[in-house]
């Protein structure tokens, strides 16, 4: 039954095998969904957050997640507009990250408001000088389109493609999705712009505050483009995870040492804008509204080491690998590479939350410590299991990497020929 | 909103806070709940997930006795005037600030309840109503029917009381004047203070005692070099107070306000 | 042309289409969320006619002068009457909400349970009162109903003998006196505080402490030590009157030796005995060691103008053979068969432990009359629910800030609730006396001496109440009244020297309480905002100890802990602050702290 | 949102944002509703079987979609762009008109034991069309398929009349746990079936003439060659190795039932 799913000509393991492994992270999901009942139902006091710490771990996770989800649009771009062919391999795990990025992030966002029924307001009564509104209007957009380029992926099912309607309509639709893709590359720029305008914009917290260019503060672009840079290390580290996981061969090397060039060119520069704009920000920004830019960091555990891991060793080292092709090469240096430089967006998207959200700004504050509830944290686990259950329900019944089969023949073809050399001898 | 007040006179209404008046007796902060219904609180609030639209601080000098002093701050909403940093987050419109008063409102109705207004403030004077908000049996009868009481999930500050405000402004209009009588207009808090510590009123009208207050030397506003325009001006005599305004200083392990 | 089905279709279709172009589907989707935006389950309050009403706050014994704004005679809001001589507009966070305090959920319900055990017990003979705020006209009634049954009227502690004029005082010395935050009536020590140089000594940085001009931190417990240290210098300086007793105790205290008593410098010590010598009149103002602050007043030049007698509001002549007031701590231990508590006008927390003392052994009951389930209804064999402000008619006796007589009614602003007693009916009815209309034959006896003021709230305005007809007098004090004596009062007798009885302990760490005003009284709920909410004050069961001293008794901030003394053990929650002296301990009143905390109680903290 | 909302202000920063999201979505609203409206009008067109063959080339394998010109060596790796319909390709024509056909020099070519007679024309779904003389064509499946599959156990022929699409789905062919679809070789309208015995499936009466898409007598051997290798791969990738040089026994189907054929059988009939 379940093998009339899968594509013919793809290796899948047993059912069996496949429902041991969807086992546990059903468990976590049920967990989570628990959790998320709680603070949905009880409401917000499940958490650990407060008045002071009004954004916490969910915030900081969900604009990681979003970073990494970066690869969908990105790969989008590079393939579609750019037309980069070789990203063709990964373009539809691409998308199903994304999707799942984001529309698991729409998840915890609607639990980590305090009146999720009224989500809509904000579409009803946009406030148009708000970063959150530009937000929340691009997520919802572009969550849309992924949803809409999720549906091709969908539709190339092996049952479902002999239904002639939906077969008809995944190949008008894919002759379009070129448009999809500008769109959501329009969206994406500006909603991973404005998570950093989130930031950038308040104007009472100094440690977060940066001066804008026109309506944007400095941090709408970074977020750009650090966003940019790391979705392709992203897609690249899930690709190569997958692979191990699998063990299957699903992508040539060439598509991921590009996506590690792609990544390696981008993040030397955002490294360097970054380093422009936190002198910047140290010297004028920062000291002009009355805050010694030191003072951030002498607060334990927050010391100046988080400036550095965050410039030096996740930005310039990981830039410096990517942009080396005889590391590129290896696939311990390659891998190694997209892994820090996702962990250096995960530290920037936790400075930019966290950190701003501890640091004291009237004299009398206290710097506050907060430690995520088991509830928060159950939350956010939902949608990492409900992540992975997506992928590897698309990864076993849908074509995520369409070189998958060409690659296994060309390994089974590579065999026997390489024998018959050693016979021949 | 904007053309409810068309023709009249436009205010800006602000506070003067001479804390070296200020005992610390909290009776502005029960008194501010009883006004604005804000429900006692939930047996798992503590200090900071509590709902107190003016929160009295302690604050001392950092030194150690017999060099130490204390002092004690009300702080509530500042009413920011210039580039107001909550109405500027609210992603829908839930804050407002009133163009004929210069208050810096809040509609819980509207409130989504995503506490990015929160993060916006530099003054920690919006509150977020972690539980659903519970009277005892019968303290319902003791609610202001001017105020409509909040519901969970939503944000809520200090609105120099508008259900006052409105009220005055309905007997205002009831009577023909445009204008309101000062005395009609006073917040709860500043009704409450025992030692007259907070004065309210006028400031765009020069002979107010608030307007004469924050022009005097020894008046300061919360962390000005932010360029917020608060509309809170506090007053004290001593130099260590005024300091309290500015940025937190280079000490790490500083010893926690009490407040 | 014909019109068929199809058309009309594509006309409904068009239509459809075109309202959507209008506002009108939008306004509707808007307005639904107008609907939405109640949630259920938050309660609306009732509109209604506005108006204001006025009494006086009986939560604590101060009984400032209250504006109630009602709705509907229900009140809403309370505030201070501007003008008012004794509370002079101001309301403590306690009074601001007074009107809450039915509803706080620690009121006892209720219930069912009958007054008639009071009866029978009274028959029984052995009977006592316990009246924790004396002075008041149900205070005499229960003087009367004793002598008629032969039971004991018991205060403790007995009122000052003397009360303070602060406005004639130019130097106040505060030992451990929450003198900012409580003492007497807040309003006036307020408006007063202009005019004097307060020095506080505390070994905690009280509000008062951080209010002061000169904050001395003394040791804690050593309020004695340095009350006698100040006599000694101060007897070298030939007072004119001097207490019993007190050269003798006091000649043993050198500044040498009230400063390692204190902690105090020698040059602390003779600075502050110059300070209180030289800028006069000076007033010593005490809490726990307010029989050594008495003695220590004599001594100073307030004597007569800054300290005066204390006066009563006169009473009938007939009631003045009721039964002596016995201190409580005079009463033999064991004596006491039936102890009747009013709590129901609550005032100094005894410890529970002092009174039990005087319980006969075996087979004594207690009936505690209270509204608040958390003081001595927990050790009441039988707790009978009363009314509470604005509940309840009460009178209020002058505070110990008043130098002249007062007399005030705490009147009823709302119905108490079906089922609560009035201690003072059922003692009174018990004992076979008849106090139905005990105020209002005070309220007479008031207005026939023809002295002093009637000051109105409503208008502000004082009217001599030789002007005033008895029911004009009455109606008045009904509808927010207060009665000022005009009689001048004298210096008060000499007190007599007795020394403050402390407690041994040792290396126990010495407990200062503060926050006393919670004791008793639960008040609105929503005090929570000063001390849950927010840590302007420090919360009940909470102390604070230096950090320092927490650190050796391996306790971090925010730990729960066993505070143990002598006479038992409760819960606590530890927070550090370093204003508290090294080995001391500040701990917010509650019962079960003052339960086993007696004055200058020694106590371990040990980590729960 | 809408001019007439609460807050709504005719400013420019509200009419920029609100312009642009409107933007966005009818962009996207034109996307989706221009592919529903596209796929509508390919349905009524019955272009269904055109599009299947599109979308499933491309997801072929590099060796299965080979020009002929490079299973011939005259254009040595080239892809085909057309979906091996070559009736309208440009390099062809040019290559035709530069080399005349050559004759066919044998009757039967044989590969690796297998027969092909040059009396026909093949697909590269491994079917054969072959004139009639009242111009129908008959069409049958070539030796590859009759190696893969042997006797199958069951065939779906198209009923009578029905209209064929070169590329199409001709009829499908069940063996054991395998179901195979055989393309259609040619456009035209289902005449008459035919059985084993017969040697041929179907009868066909031609819509288009035009037969150069088909391979011809001189690409046979080059073809069948390269299927071979082809077929050894995918045996491979599912197991079934072969040794250098080992030809494999008819009916493979039936002489490896483990196997996963319905991979190998989409790889050699051209679908997925």
């Amino acid at each position: 039954m379940d093998k009339d799913f899968i594509a013919r000509g793809m290796q899948r393991c047993s059912t069996g095998k496949f429902l041991l492994w969807l086992f546990p992270w059903v468990a976590l999901l049920i967990f989570g969904v628990y959790s998320a009942a709680l603070c949905l139902i009880k409401g917000l006091n499940q958490t650990n957050m407060d008045n002071r710490f009004a954004f916490g771990a969910w915030i900081f996770l969900d604009l990681t997640v979003i970073a990494l989800g970066a690869g969908a649009f990105f790969t989008g771009f590079l393939l579609y507009i750019l037309k980069m062919k070789e990203l063709k391999a990964v373009i539809n795990s691409a998308v199903v990250i994304g999707f799942v990025c984001y529309s698991g992030a729409v998840v915890v966002l609607a639990v980590d408001v305090g009146q999720p029924l009224r989500a809509w307001f904000t579409f009803w009564y946009p406030n148009v000088h708000s970063m959150l509104t530009e937000v929340t209007f691009c997520i919802s957009c572009y969550l849309m389109v992924l949803l809409i380029e999720y549906i091709p992926i969908v539709l190339k099912n092996r049952k479902l493609r002999e239904i002639p309607s939906m077969l008809v309509f995944e190949h008008e639709l894919h002759k379009l999705i070129y448009v999809l893709a500008a769109v959501g590359t329009f969206l994406s720029f500006f909603h991973q712009g404005s998570l950093g305008g989130l930031y950038g914009v308040l104007r009472g917290r100094p440690f977060a505050f940066r001066e804008h260019l026109g309506i944007w503060p400095s941090t709408f672009f970074l977020f750009i483009l650090s966003a940019a840079a790391v979705g392709p290390s992203f897609i690249l580290l899930t690709t190569w995870l997958v692979e191990k996981i699998s063990r299957k061969k699903l992508v040539p090397p060439e598509a991921l040492r590009l996506l590690g060039r792609v990544s390696g060119m981008l993040l030397s520069v955002y490294v360097l804008l970054k380093c422009v704009d936190t002198l910047i920000w140290m010297n004028r920004t920062s000291m002009v509204r009355g805050f010694v830019p030191a003072q951030y960091y002498a607060f334990e555990p927050f010391g100046e080491w988080v400036l550095f891991a965050e410039l030096v060793l996740f930005g310039i080292v990981p830039a410096a690998i990517l942009l080396v092709p005889k590391l590129r090469e290896k696939t311990g240096w390659l891998v190694s590479a997209a892994a820090m430089a996702c962990c250096g967006v995960a530290l920037n998207r936790f400075v930019q939350t966290i950190q701003t959200m501890a640091l004291p700004t009237l004299s009398f504050d206290k710097f506050l410590m907060y430690t995520p509830s088991w509830q928060e944290i159950g939350a956010f686990l939902m949608v990492v299991a409900y992540g992975v259950l997506v992928y590897s329900f698309s990864f076993r019944y849908f074509e995520l990497f369409p070189q998958e089969r060409q690659l296994r023949i060309e390994s089974a073809a590579a065999k026997p020929q390489h024998e018959t050399a050693v016979g021949g001898r | 909103m904007i053309s409810e007040n068309k023709g009249n006179k436009k205010a800006r209404y602000g506070m003067s806070i001479d804390v070296d008046r200020c005992t610390g007796c909290g009776g502005c902060m029960v008194a501010c709940a009883s006004e604005n219904n804000v429900a006692p609180a939930n047996p798992g609030a503590n200090d900071r997930k509590g709902l107190t639209w003016i929160r009295v601080f302690k604050v001392d000098n950092g030194q150690e006795y017999p060099n130490k002093r204390s002092v004690f701050v009300p702080m509530m909403c500042q009413q920011c005037g210039e580039e107001t940093p909550c109405y500027l987050a609210c992603p829908q419109q839930a804050v407002d600030v009133d163009p004929s008063t210069g208050i810096v409102g809040q509609m819980p109705e509207r409130c989504l309840g995503c506490r990015y207004c929160m993060a916006a403030c530099p003054y920690h004077a919006r509150y977020f109503n972690w539980w659903d908000p519970v009277w005892p049996a019968g303290m319902e009868k003791t609610m202001n029917p001017d105020v409509a009481p909040r519901m969970r999930g939503v944000v809520e500050k200090c609105n120099f009381c508008h259900g006052r405000w409105h009220a005055a402004r309905q007997k205002a209009a009831a009577s023909g004047n445009r204008v309101l009588d000062p005395a009609d207009y006073v917040p709860a808090c500043v009704e409450a203070c025992p030692t007259g510590a907070i004065r309210f009123g006028d400031l765009s009208d020069a002979s107010t005692e608030v307007a004469r207050n924050s022009k005097t030397p020894d008046s300061f506003r919360m962390l000005e070099k932010l360029g917020t325009e608060p509309k809170i001006y506090y007053m004290s005599k001593r130099q260590w107070v005024k300091e309290i305004a500015e940025a937190p200083k280079l000490t790490p392990q500083k010893e926690p306000a009490r407040g | 042309m014909e019109t068929n089905r199809r058309d009309l279709l594509k006309l409904a279709g068009g239509a459809a289409v075109g309202i959507v172009f209008t506002p009108v589907p939008w306004r509707l989707i808007t307005d639904a969320a107008l609907w939405s935006e109640n949630w259920p389950g938050t309660p609306q309050p009732a509109h209604g006619p506005l108006t204001a009403r006025y009494t006086n706050c009986s939560l604590c014994p101060a009984g400032c002068a209250v504006r109630a704004r009602c709705i509907s005679n229900r009140p809403i809001g309370m505030a201070g009457v501007a003008g008012h001589p004794l509370s002079q507009g101001a309301l403590c966070a306690l009074g601001l909400a007074g009107h809450q305090a039915p509803y706080h959920p620690d009121r006892l319900k209720p219930a069912s349970a009958s007054a008639a055990p009071v009866a029978q017990a009274i028959a029984k003979g052995g009977v006592a009162v316990l009246d924790l705020r004396p002075g008041r006209t149900a205070s005499w009634t229960y003087r009367r109903a004793m002598a008629a049954v032969k039971g004991l009227y018991v205060t403790a502690p007995q009122p000052l003998p003397f009360a303070y004029n602060l406005s004639a005082a130019r130097t106040v010395l505060s030992i451990g006196a929450p003198l900012i935050d409580g003492w007497g009536t807040p309003g006036n020590v307020l408006r007063a505080r202009a005019g004097f140089h307060l020095i506080q000594a505390d070994s905690v940085e009280s509000r008062s402490a951080s209010l002061a001009d000169t904050w001395l931190r003394i040791n804690p417990g050593s309020e004695p030590a340095l009350a006698l240290g100040l006599a000694q210098i101060l007897l070298q300086r030939k007072p004119k009157a001097v207490p019993a007793g007190m050269a003798e105790a006091a000649a043993q205290m050198t500044p040498a030796r009230t400063a390692d008593a204190t902690a105090l410098s020698e040059k602390e010590i003779l600075d502050l005995a110059d300070a209180l010598f030289q800028n006069g009149p000076s007033v010593v103002v005490a809490g726990e060691a307010a029989p050594e602050a008495a003695a220590l007043n004599a001594l100073l030049g307030g004597w007569g103008q800054a300290v005066v007698a204390r006066q009563e509001a006169p009473v009938p002549e007939s009631w003045k053979t009721a039964a002596p007031a016995t201190e409580l701590a005079s009463v033999p231990d064991g004596s006491i068969h039936t102890l009747l508590i009013d709590e129901s006008a609550p005032g100094d927390y005894i410890p529970w432990g002092v009174i039990a003392k005087k319980l006969a052994r075996g087979s004594s009951s207690v009936i505690v009359f209270s509204w608040s389930g958390t003081g001595y209804a927990r050790h009441a064999n039988l707790a009978l629910p009363t009314a509470v402000f604005p509940e309840a008619l009460d009178d209020l006796p002058a505070p110990a800030d008043s130098p002249a007589a007062a007399f005030r009614l705490s009147a009823p602003l709302v119905e108490p609730p079906a089922g609560v007693v009035n201690p003072v009916e059922v003692i009174a009815k018990a004992a076979g006396i008849d106090a139905s209309a005990a105020l209002r034959e005070r309220a007479d006896a008031i207005h026939k001496t023809a002295r002093g003021n009637l000051f109105r709230y409503a208008d502000g305005v004082s009217t001599p109440v030789k002007d005033l007809k008895p029911e004009d007098f009455w109606n008045a004090l009904n509808e927010g009244g207060c009665w000022i004596d005009t009689a001048q009062a004298g210096a008060p007798p000499l007190p007599k020297w007795v020394p403050s009885a402390s407690a041994a302990g040792g290396a126990d760490l010495a407990v200062t309480i503060v926050e006393r005003r919670f004791a008793g009284a639960p008040g609105s709920p929503l005090m929570s905002k000063v001390y849950k909410e927010s840590n302007l004050q420090l919360g009940p069961n909470r102390a604070a100890l230096n950090p320092a001293t927490a650190a050796g008794l391996g306790l971090a901030d925010g730990a729960r802990a066993a505070l143990t003394t002598a006479a038992g053990s409760c819960e606590i929650e530890v927070i550090l602050d370093p204003a508290v002296s090294p080995g001391a301990l500040e701990v917010a009143a509650g019962p079960e702290v003052l339960d086993i905390c007696g004055a200058f109680a020694r106590a371990k903290v040990v980590r729960a | 949102m809408l001019p007439w909302n609460y807050g709504f202000h005719f400013t420019t920063g509200p009419i920029i944002f609100m312009g642009i999201f409107y933007t966005v979505l009818v962009i996207v609203a034109t996307t989706v509703i221009s592919a529903v409206l596209r796929s509508r009008r390919a349905m009524r067109e019955h272009h269904t079987e055109h599009i299947r063959w599109h979308s499933e080339f491309d997801d072929l394998t590099t060796p299965a979609r080979l020009c002929r010109y490079a299973l011939t060596g005259e254009m040595p790796g080239r892809i085909c762009p057309n979906g091996f319909d070559c009736r309208h390709c440009d390099v062809r024509a040019h290559l035709v008109a530069k080399l005349p056909e050559a004759q066919p020099a044998e009757a039967v070519v044989v590969v690796a034991g297998m027969a092909f007679p040059t009396d026909r024309l093949y697909h590269r779904g491994h079917t054969w069309v072959k004139q009639e003389a009242d111009g129908t064509v008959t069409v049958g499946v070539d030796e590859v398929a009759k190696l893969i599959l042997g006797a199958p156990d069951k065939i779906d022929l198209p009923h009578v009349g029905r209209q064929l699409r070169l590329n199409g789905v001709a009829w499908s062919v069940s063996k054991g746990r395998t179901t195979a679809r055989v393309l259609a070789p040619l456009d035209g309208k289902v005449v008459a079936h035919g059985g084993p015995a017969d040697n041929w499936r179907l009868r066909i009466r031609p819509t288009d003439a035009d037969m150069s898409h088909l391979l011809t007598a001189n690409e046979i051997r080059p073809w069948v060659t390269r299927e071979i290798q082809r077929l050894h791969v995918a045996l491979a990738a599912v197991g079934v190795q072969t040794e250098p040089g080992q030809q494999h026994r008819p009916d493979i189907a039936a002489n490896h039932p483990d196997a996963d054929l319905d991979a190998v059988c989409a790889h050699m009939f051209l679908h997925r």
